[in-house]
């Protein structure tokens, strides 16, 4: 009985979180501790019931399907709802979000321990939860777009928490910026919708789109509406603000900038999925995208020195291979790495900031090391997500790394796959980079830190259980029961494929048993291969000079035009302004020396204007007669 | 004949004939009161003349004519009359002991004026015209120790008798093609010759002196700058609303527009003097002076309402003349407490007007403003008459000419603002004293401008039942 | 129906406060704060009750009032509210009443101030009530003069001086008004002689077929007249510099409601009587606010002074509500009514923000500030959500009005609707770069006197920042009087084909 | 036979000649005698016309008396005027009379 109510009271889960931030901001920001109570209780009853949803919802053997929505804004020609959508992917959406925000906000309050800003810190977290659910069950484009800005919003909040800092205040800049470009094109391509089909709900528009498919204007709107993905989940080109996200809080950098915000735009791939797979060329382009984002991606991570650094660039090479899923078609596989990668990414980024809480806000790996002996739990819990990320069986990254590579290696897309099993070399060599250098190595320098508390702790464990055991529900093992439920239109499923599994996983040996190499053993010396390759590393420490080349483009294009349209309003806009007025007030001072003061050029004047009347008007008159 | 609808006219010749006697017979204490006396006893004039609105009669074969109109600009010379009086304040000690005479000739220009709105005769126009104009070079020159004062009446004197031979021959053209002079019989015997048009520009010359039209207007700024600061008031609303009053009553009634279309002749005039009169504003300096070219500027406005020949731009005539009485004195009553303060009409006396007497400077501030024709005050409402009818006889150029200028003007007019508002005061933190009879013409310019403004309706209404006879 | 004349209460309520501080000896400066708080707190609650009494299933005009005012001319003292007019009216009052706490501390001639002030706001209100065209033009230039006044004398001279900024803004409002009163007296005229009697009531007039290129010649007066008013490009010249000289309720109500008196102004004026005219001209507009939306952005991007980032973005603003307003469709007009409210209160609350902090520091220049969110964590909050409202972030009611005018105006003016929308990626840049300049990075020493919001001065924050949550959560409480409004408004058209628009 | 036109045409000549002293005289008595001038061509027009256009009616003659009259009353002003000014200025020129400009 009550879970039947459940779908009719599934509004509550984002809505509970919104209520907090609320009622955080309003009345109880003088009470930290009280928000943060409130917000992790919030949060919870939002999982509890996403989980009494997801049972609904996977307890059918078909999956359920469930919309209603409110009227939000609504005119003649335009209804933009506020809507709940509850199906398979919704329901794994819901899970995934509410556990890693319950498990962040409960480990926060360690990590965020005697922080001034802590009530802020809950609230933010509370409205970030609650517009991350709102978008997930929206079922138009517009809400989807509004929590899409939200999201934006918090992510910019929580990066530039620390506003004190500098860098922080330009990271938060950077990343909503970068947001906004996506979202410009996401924006015209919803317009587009809108005007085309007169309407934004995901179920009319499924309904509507087919008879346009591979028409040139659909591919332009799933083009436009693409952009949205690739700022938000920080594909390239527009990749640039993820890694400067890391300036937030790393709790933020686990939940939104790892698992769950990042993630949004793969879950938008997918739920538009029926507009994007009408059109090959978007859909090779996604792919290539993706594909290219990992692949880039993983090659940055390889040299960076900052533990956040080089988890941020795994997870845009991971976001990367999720796009790259969503392109050649392999959604399910897809979203099954987009949940797999939230536990462990989230994991992973927990236990280093597990690892920066202990060291006092110290980042740099190799100014780390040894940590195992004083950390235990943080160690091994994330070796655990490591060993996940490189996609070592059972783990399960494992999984869902596979079925994405046995999509693209079933598919026909050899190139893709190539590149896939290349990446999946680099995960596991840059991962373990990581661990040796900073939980293992001879450097002493992570030795006087000690374990964290159990609030924080605890969240790492049961993430660490999760990174296990989430991979199994997609496994052949367990008859891929994710892709049971989590199906698309058009989307094809392929056997397990023993040789694809094997040699993923040898791939991802080889990658660890190197970096063991390099950095534990030191048998290869990383720092003659930095010399050696001076010009390869040099190109990747910089991240290909990306960010340089935007500061450059922006400082001369945008900025300089913003000088030239300036000096233009002010010389020639205002100039005009000023010259019209000017040229008011000489003719004025010239026609005052008209004035001489002489009465008889007064009455030459008068004289003067008899004659010229009485001349005109005689003319006037004579025209007229003849 | 009944020659009682005539006691205006005759009260007012008589008042001014025992203000002159008394002045002479009175001793030099007793004289204070002649200015109490005279300004009762025209208020007694107005009463009576505003309930004789609706008379109607013709004297003399037509040569003087008793009928609303007439009766619309006597009530309008009697205000201003009294406005400028009660305004005068401390200002007239400057007169000594000629004070009384200079009530006697203000009365006899009314006078002269209230002659020329009610002329139905060419001559009798002339007439009137004539008693005005040299009664104000009289008190043009009125300031004996002031050499600008005598330099003003003696240019307002040359160039006035010039004029008034230019109008003359003008005069004696028309009636040398009409054989008459009597203003209501001209029309039907007249036919379009050049002499004929050189009649009716000379004519026109000779009113557009005295409405100051440019390229007439030369003489307007030097006589208003050099003369007493009242009578420059009363020549700007007085003289030029009588001059407009005969200009329509002749140009309307004598100069079908079938036999003669003067309305383009009279546009570009308008045009030049809105143009000329606000550029040269824009430069001024000296406040009475600043006025003087504003007046100038209005008269182009009032022009643009004759231009139409309409309703509307007649009724707008009417409207403008009244409220320019009440605005401009109210300009001007200002003026003149400020040049009894600070000796000067300098804008930089004006400065910290609006710390030292905050009613002054609301007075100015307002009356600048309606005479810019800012809404709610009575000039928007009067240059929306005006314009209207323009537009209605397809003068739409003018009506844009007209109100691009004046918003132009509102540049110089806020200059005086600022100044008064924030500028360095020339004595700080000393209130202003203002004698509590010209507090109270002040009051009654600020409250006229404004209701006129607001509730135009009123006087609206009496235009129109006044312009009946053109229609 | 015999009802109270509650619009002219709203109206009038002001100027009986300005006339009782009138008659208020100067030093009561205490006692005249509270009654232009109360008068214009009266103001907003009647507004309101008008907002909520108004019958929205009946629409149209509403709480009608007229008397017969000048006959010859035709004119009637006419009020009455449609959905359309309706959220302005609140957004006037709203912004009135912040612009008494904003100005609370103001020492200089207090008595002056509030005077002005009050009859500012009866004027900006006067153009929202009525429905005569008369009445309206009157309202509409009876604010100008104490603009200049209230400029003047409580302004503040950067890198213009504060007599330059307000002349230039008064005279440029002043000869495009000119403009306006030349289309005025023309469609009056014309009006006229093709009904056979005067009259100048909106309605009626919008009632008469005028010949369509007498409809071009007179909707472009207008389109002058009030793209000045709306800061069209490149008519905005007298916009930042406005701004910047005038005192923080000036700014507050001259960004907030005084300009939106411009797109109010086309679209109850220009589009209802002139359609035709409207439709003509409406691709200038289109290409124009491209300008508005761009250029602005562009040139808030190079500037320092916080009035001036705010004074070009509300040009940039101003350029999608002409653009709502010239593609001429309900979704795009409903839109641009939205955004004039969405603007209005964002950029007084923007304005009223910096006002705060430019008593306290005596500069505007971003580059002097820095990590003010320490110091003043409540002026931060108040600034946040003034910028995140002007980058059109949901939640906001801007959101609502930017997206609406998009989806209206994208299907008319492809091209310039994609060009207009890059302004959000600009707005955005201009708008975190100001905020982090502002309010983030290390604390700065110097500003550790300042002191944060407190008391009176919240009220502003409070008032204004409800009035773009609510909006911006609950966008149908103020969009279905507006689509209604607008719905009408169009009908009433109805008969004229517009390219099958409507 | 001597007709209306040739009067018209003398008086405007003696107009014409009053104008150019108006405007050529620096003395400031020479200009007013110069106005009158100028009244008296009027004056010469008024008596002709009424011969020849309205004979009998005494009209243009009467009005040329007004003329004289007024013409007398604007001398007398005139005059004292000019005694006024010399006063201060101790000159009659007009050239010398620009206090009032601009």
């Amino acid at each position: 009985m009550i879970l039947q109510n459940i779908l009719q009271n599934a509004w509550l889960i984002p809505f509970l979180p919104f209520l907090t931030f609320a009622l955080i901001g309003l009345f109880m920001h003088r009470w930290p501790k009280l928000s943060a109570a409130l917000s992790i209780a919030m949060i919870a009853v939002s999982f509890v019931l996403s989980v009494m949803v997801a049972l609904v919802v996977f307890g059918n053997a078909e999956g359920v399907v469930y919309e209603t929505a409110t009227r939000w804004l609504s005119m003649p020609g335009l209804r933009v709802d506020m809507g709940l959508l509850i199906d398979p992917l919704t329901a794994v959406m819901l899970l995934v979000v509410t556990l890693v925000a319950l498990l962040v906000q409960i480990y926060s309050l360690g990590y965020m321990h005697g922080d001034p800003g802590l009530a802020s810190y809950y609230a933010y977290q509370s409205i970030f939860a609650g517009s991350m659910l709102g978008l997930v069950v929206a079922n138009n484009f517009g809400q989807i777009f509004v929590f899409w800005e939200l999201v934006g919003l918090c992510s910019y909040l929580l990066i530039g928490f620390w506003f004190g800092r500098n860098s922080a205040k330009e990271a938060a800049k950077k990343a909503f910026i970068t947001n906004r470009v996506g979202d410009f094109g996401f924006l015209l391509g919803i317009l587009f919708l809108q005007v085309i089909f007169g309407t934004l709900n995901f179920s009319e528009l499924a309904a509507a789109i087919p008879a346009y498919a591979n028409s040139g204007i659909l591919i332009g709107i799933s083009i436009l509406l693409f952009f949205g993905p690739v700022g938000k989940s920080a594909q390239f080109p527009l990749h640039v603000w993820l890694p400067d996200a890391m300036e937030g809080p790393t709790p933020v950098s686990a939940l939104i900038h790892a698992a769950t915000m990042v993630a949004a735009g793969v879950y938008l791939i997918a739920r538009a999925m029926f507009i994007f797979n009408t059109s090959a060329p978007t859909m090779t382009l996604i792919a290539t995208i993706g594909g290219f984002t990992a692949l880039f991606a993983a090659s940055i991570a390889l040299v960076q020195n900052d533990i956040k650094r080089i988890l941020a660039y795994s997870t845009l090479s991971q976001l990367g291979y999720m796009v790259m899923a969503m392109g050649i078609g392999a959604m399910t596989a897809g979203m099954f790495h987009l949940m797999t990668h939230a536990f462990f990414k989230s994991l992973l980024f927990l236990g280093a900031g597990s690892v920066i809480h202990a060291l006092h806000d110290e980042q740099d790996i190799w100014k780390m090391g040894n940590l195992s002996k004083k950390m235990p739990v943080t160690t091994w819990t994330f070796v655990i997500g490591a060993l996940a990320l490189s996609g070592i069986p059972p783990l399960s990254g494992f999984w869902s790394k596979d079925e994405i590579l046995l999509g693209a290696f079933a598919g026909g897309h050899i190139g893709l796959y190539i590149l896939g099993t290349l990446v999946a070399f680099m995960t596991a060599f840059y991962m373990f980079r990581l661990i040796f250098v900073a939980f293992f190595g001879k450097n002493t320098a992570g030795e006087h830190a000690h374990e964290s508390p159990a609030v924080m702790t605890v969240p790492l464990i049961i993430l660490a259980v999760i990174s296990v055991l989430a991979g199994f529900v997609g496994s052949p093992l367990m008859n891929n029961a994710f892709a049971h439920y989590v199906t698309f239109a058009g989307a094809v499923h392929h056997e397990a494929n023993l040789t694809v599994m094997a040699v993923s996983a040898v791939i991802a040996l080889a990658g660890i048993y190197l970096a063991y190499l390099v950095y534990q053993k030191q048998v290869i010396d990383h720092a003659a291969l930095k010399i050696r390759f001076r010009g390869l590393y040099n190109l990747l420490y910089h991240k290909y000079y990306i960010d340089e080349c935007y500061a450059w483009l922006i400082k001369h294009f945008i900025d300089g035009s913003a000088k030239i349209l300036e000096w233009f309003d002010l010389y020639v806009i205002n100039g005009a302004v000023n010259a019209i007025a000017a040229v008011t007030g000489r003719s004025g001072y010239a026609l005052r020396y008209t004035e001489n003061g002489q009465v008889q050029s007064y009455a030459l004047y008068m004289f003067a204007g008899i004659v010229v009347l009485l001349v005109s008007a005689l003319c006037a008159v004579f025209s007229a007669l003849a | 004949m009944d020659y009682s609808l005539l006691a205006t006219e005759i009260l007012t010749a008589v008042i001014g004939l025992l203000v002159l006697v008394s002045g002479l017979v009175l001793p030099q204490r007793g004289r204070e009161i002649v200015g109490k006396m005279s300004v009762l006893a025209l208020l007694l004039v107005l009463i009576y003349t505003i309930f004789r609105f609706h008379v109607h009669q013709s004297f003399f074969g037509g040569i003087y004519l008793v009928d609303s109109y007439g009766s619309f600009f006597k009530i309008l010379f009697l205000l201003a009359a009294l406005l400028v009086m009660l305004s005068t304040g401390k200002y007239i000690e400057r007169f000594r002991e000629r004070s009384s005479e200079f009530y006697a000739l203000m009365i006899f220009a009314t006078l002269g004026m209230m002659i020329m709105a009610c002329a139905g005769d060419l001559i009798t126009v002339y007439l009137g015209l004539e008693l005005m104009t040299v009664s104000f070079y009289i008190l043009t020159a009125y300031l004996l120790n002031d050499e600008r004062s005598a330099e003003a009446g003696l240019k307002y004197l040359i160039l006035g008798a010039v004029s008034s031979a230019v109008m003359l021959f003008g005069v004696s053209l028309i009636y040398a093609l009409s054989g008459t002079t009597v203003i209501g019989e001209i029309a039907a015997k007249i036919n379009t010759q050049p002499a004929l048009i050189a009649g009716i520009v000379m004519l026109l010359a000779g009113f557009a002196f005295k409405i100051s039209a440019v390229p007439f207007h030369m003489w307007a700024p030097d006589i208003y700058q050099g003369a007493p600061i009242p009578v420059t008031t009363y020549l700007a609303v007085g003289s030029k609303a009588a001059g407009f009053a005969a200009l329509v009553r002749i140009f309307m009634i004598a100069l079908p527009l079938s036999q003669f279309n003067w309305t383009l002749m009279l546009a570009v005039l308008a045009a030049l003097t809105i143009i000329i009169g606000n550029l040269i504003a824009l430069t001024q300096k000296d406040v009475k002076r600043l006025l003087a070219y504003s007046s100038i500027a209005q008269a182009g406005y009032i022009l643009a309402g004759l231009v139409a020949a309409n309703a509307y731009g007649l009724k707008g005539v009417l409207f403008y003349a009244m409220l320019y009485v009440f605005s401009n004195t109210g300009a001007f009553a200002v003026a003149t407490a400020v040049e009894v303060d600070t000796g000067s009409t300098d804008i930089s006396s004006f400065a910290g007007l609006g710390n030292r007497s905050p009613l002054l400077a609301a007075v100015m501030t307002i009356c600048m403003l309606s005479l810019a024709g800012i809404p709610p005050l009575a000039g928007f409402a009067g240059k929306f008459y005006l314009f209207s009818g323009a537009v209605q006889s397809g003068y739409l150029w003018l009506a844009f000419i007209g109100l691009i200028m004046s918003m132009i003007s509102v540049y110089y007019y806020l200059q005086v603002a600022k100044v008064m508002y924030i500028g360095e005061e020339a004595k700080p933190n000393e209130k202003m004293e203002v004698g509590g009879v010209a507090r109270f013409a002040m009051w009654i310019c600020l409250l006229g401008t404004i209701f006129l403004g607001v509730y135009p309706a009123p006087l609206s209404n009496l235009a129109q039942t006044a312009i009946q006879l053109f229609m | 129906m015999n009802h109270m004349p509650i619009l002219s209460l709203t109206l009038f309520i002001p100027v009986i406060g300005a006339i009782i501080i009138m008659a208020l000896p100067k030093d009561q400066e205490k006692a005249i704060k509270y009654i232009s708080a109360l008068s214009t707190f009266i103001s907003l609650a009647l507004s309101l009750l008008v907002f909520i009494t108004y019958d929205r299933s009946t629409g149209g005009m509403q709480f009608i009032e007229s008397i017969p005012w000048i006959k010859d001319l035709g004119v009637s003292y006419a009020l009455g509210v449609d959905g359309i007019s309706m959220p302005l009216l609140l957004l006037t009052n709203l912004i009135g009443f912040s612009a008494v706490y904003a100005s609370w501390n103001i020492r200089e001639r207090v008595k002056e101030f509030f005077t002005l002030l009050l009859i500012l706001i009866t004027g900006v209100m006067g153009t929202f009530v009525a429905t005569d065209l008369f009445i309206f033009f009157m309202f509409y230039e009876v604010v100008v003069i104490p603009i200049y006044l209230l400029v003047i004398m409580w302004g503040s001279t950067k890198r213009v001086t504060k007599e330059y900024a307000g002349m230039k803004l008064t005279i440029y409002l002043l000869i495009g008004s000119a403009f306006l009163l030349v289309g005025l007296i023309a469609l009056f005229v014309t009006a006229q002689g093709m009904l056979g009697y005067p009259t100048m009531d909106i309605t009626k007039l919008a009632g008469v077929d005028f010949p369509v290129g007498f409809q071009i010649f007179v909707y472009a007066l207008m389109a002058f007249g009030f793209g000045t008013l709306l800061s069209m490009f490149p008519f905005h010249a007298w916009s930042p510099d406005g701004y910047a000289g005038a005192p923080t309720a000036v700014s507050m109500i001259h960004a907030g409601v005084l300009k939106k008196i411009g797109g109010y102004g086309l679209i109850r004026i220009g589009l209802f009587i002139l359609p035709a005219g409207a439709k003509f001209i409406a691709p200038i507009i289109a290409v124009l606010a491209i300008g508005n939306v761009v250029y602005a952005a562009f040139i808030c991007l190079s500037q320092k002074d916080l009035k001036y980032i705010v004074g070009y973005s509300s040009v940039s603003h101003m350029g999608y509500v002409l653009i709502g307003i010239a593609a001429l469709n309900v979704i795009s007009i409903n839109g641009a009514v939205m955004m004039m409210f969405a603007h209005g209160v964002m950029a007084a609350l923007f304005f009223s923000m910096i006002g705060n902090l430019y008593e306290k520091s005596h500069t505007r220049n971003v580059n002097d500030f820095g990590g003010l969110a320490h110091q003043m964590p409540r002026l931060a909050v108040g600034f946040m959500l003034a910028g995140l409202a002007s980058l059109g972030l949901p939640g906001t009611v801007n959101f609502i009005g930017e997206f609406t005018i998009f989806v209206g105006a994208f299907s008319v003016f492809k091209v310039v609707a994609i060009i207009a929308i890059t302004g959000i990626i600009l707005t955005a840049v201009y708008i975190l770069r100001t905020m982090a300049d502002l309010l983030y990075g290390p604390r700065k020493e110097q500003w550790d006197h300042l002191q944060d919001l407190k008391g009176p001065e919240m009220i502003p924050l409070i008032v204004l920042g409800t009035a773009i949550l609510v909006g911006g959560i609950f966008p149908s409480l103020v969009m279905d009087p507006i689509s209604s409004g607008v719905s009408g408004l169009l009908a009433q058209i109805g008969t004229i084909q517009m390219g099958g628009i409507f | 036979m001597i007709g209306l036109a040739h009067y018209l045409i003398f008086a405007s000549l003696l107009f014409g000649i009053g104008m150019f002293g108006v405007l050529s005289k620096r003395n400031a008595i020479a200009v007013l005698m110069s106005v009158e001038l100028m009244l008296n061509a009027v004056n010469i027009n008024f008596v002709a016309i009424e011969k020849f256009v309205t004979p009998g009616t005494g009209l243009g003659h009467t009005i040329a008396l007004f003329v004289i009259v007024v013409a007398a009353a604007e001398v007398a002003v005139g005059l004292a005027l000019i005694i006024s000014i010399y006063r201060h200025k101790k000159s009659v020129n007009l050239n010398d009379f620009n206090l009032l400009k601009w």
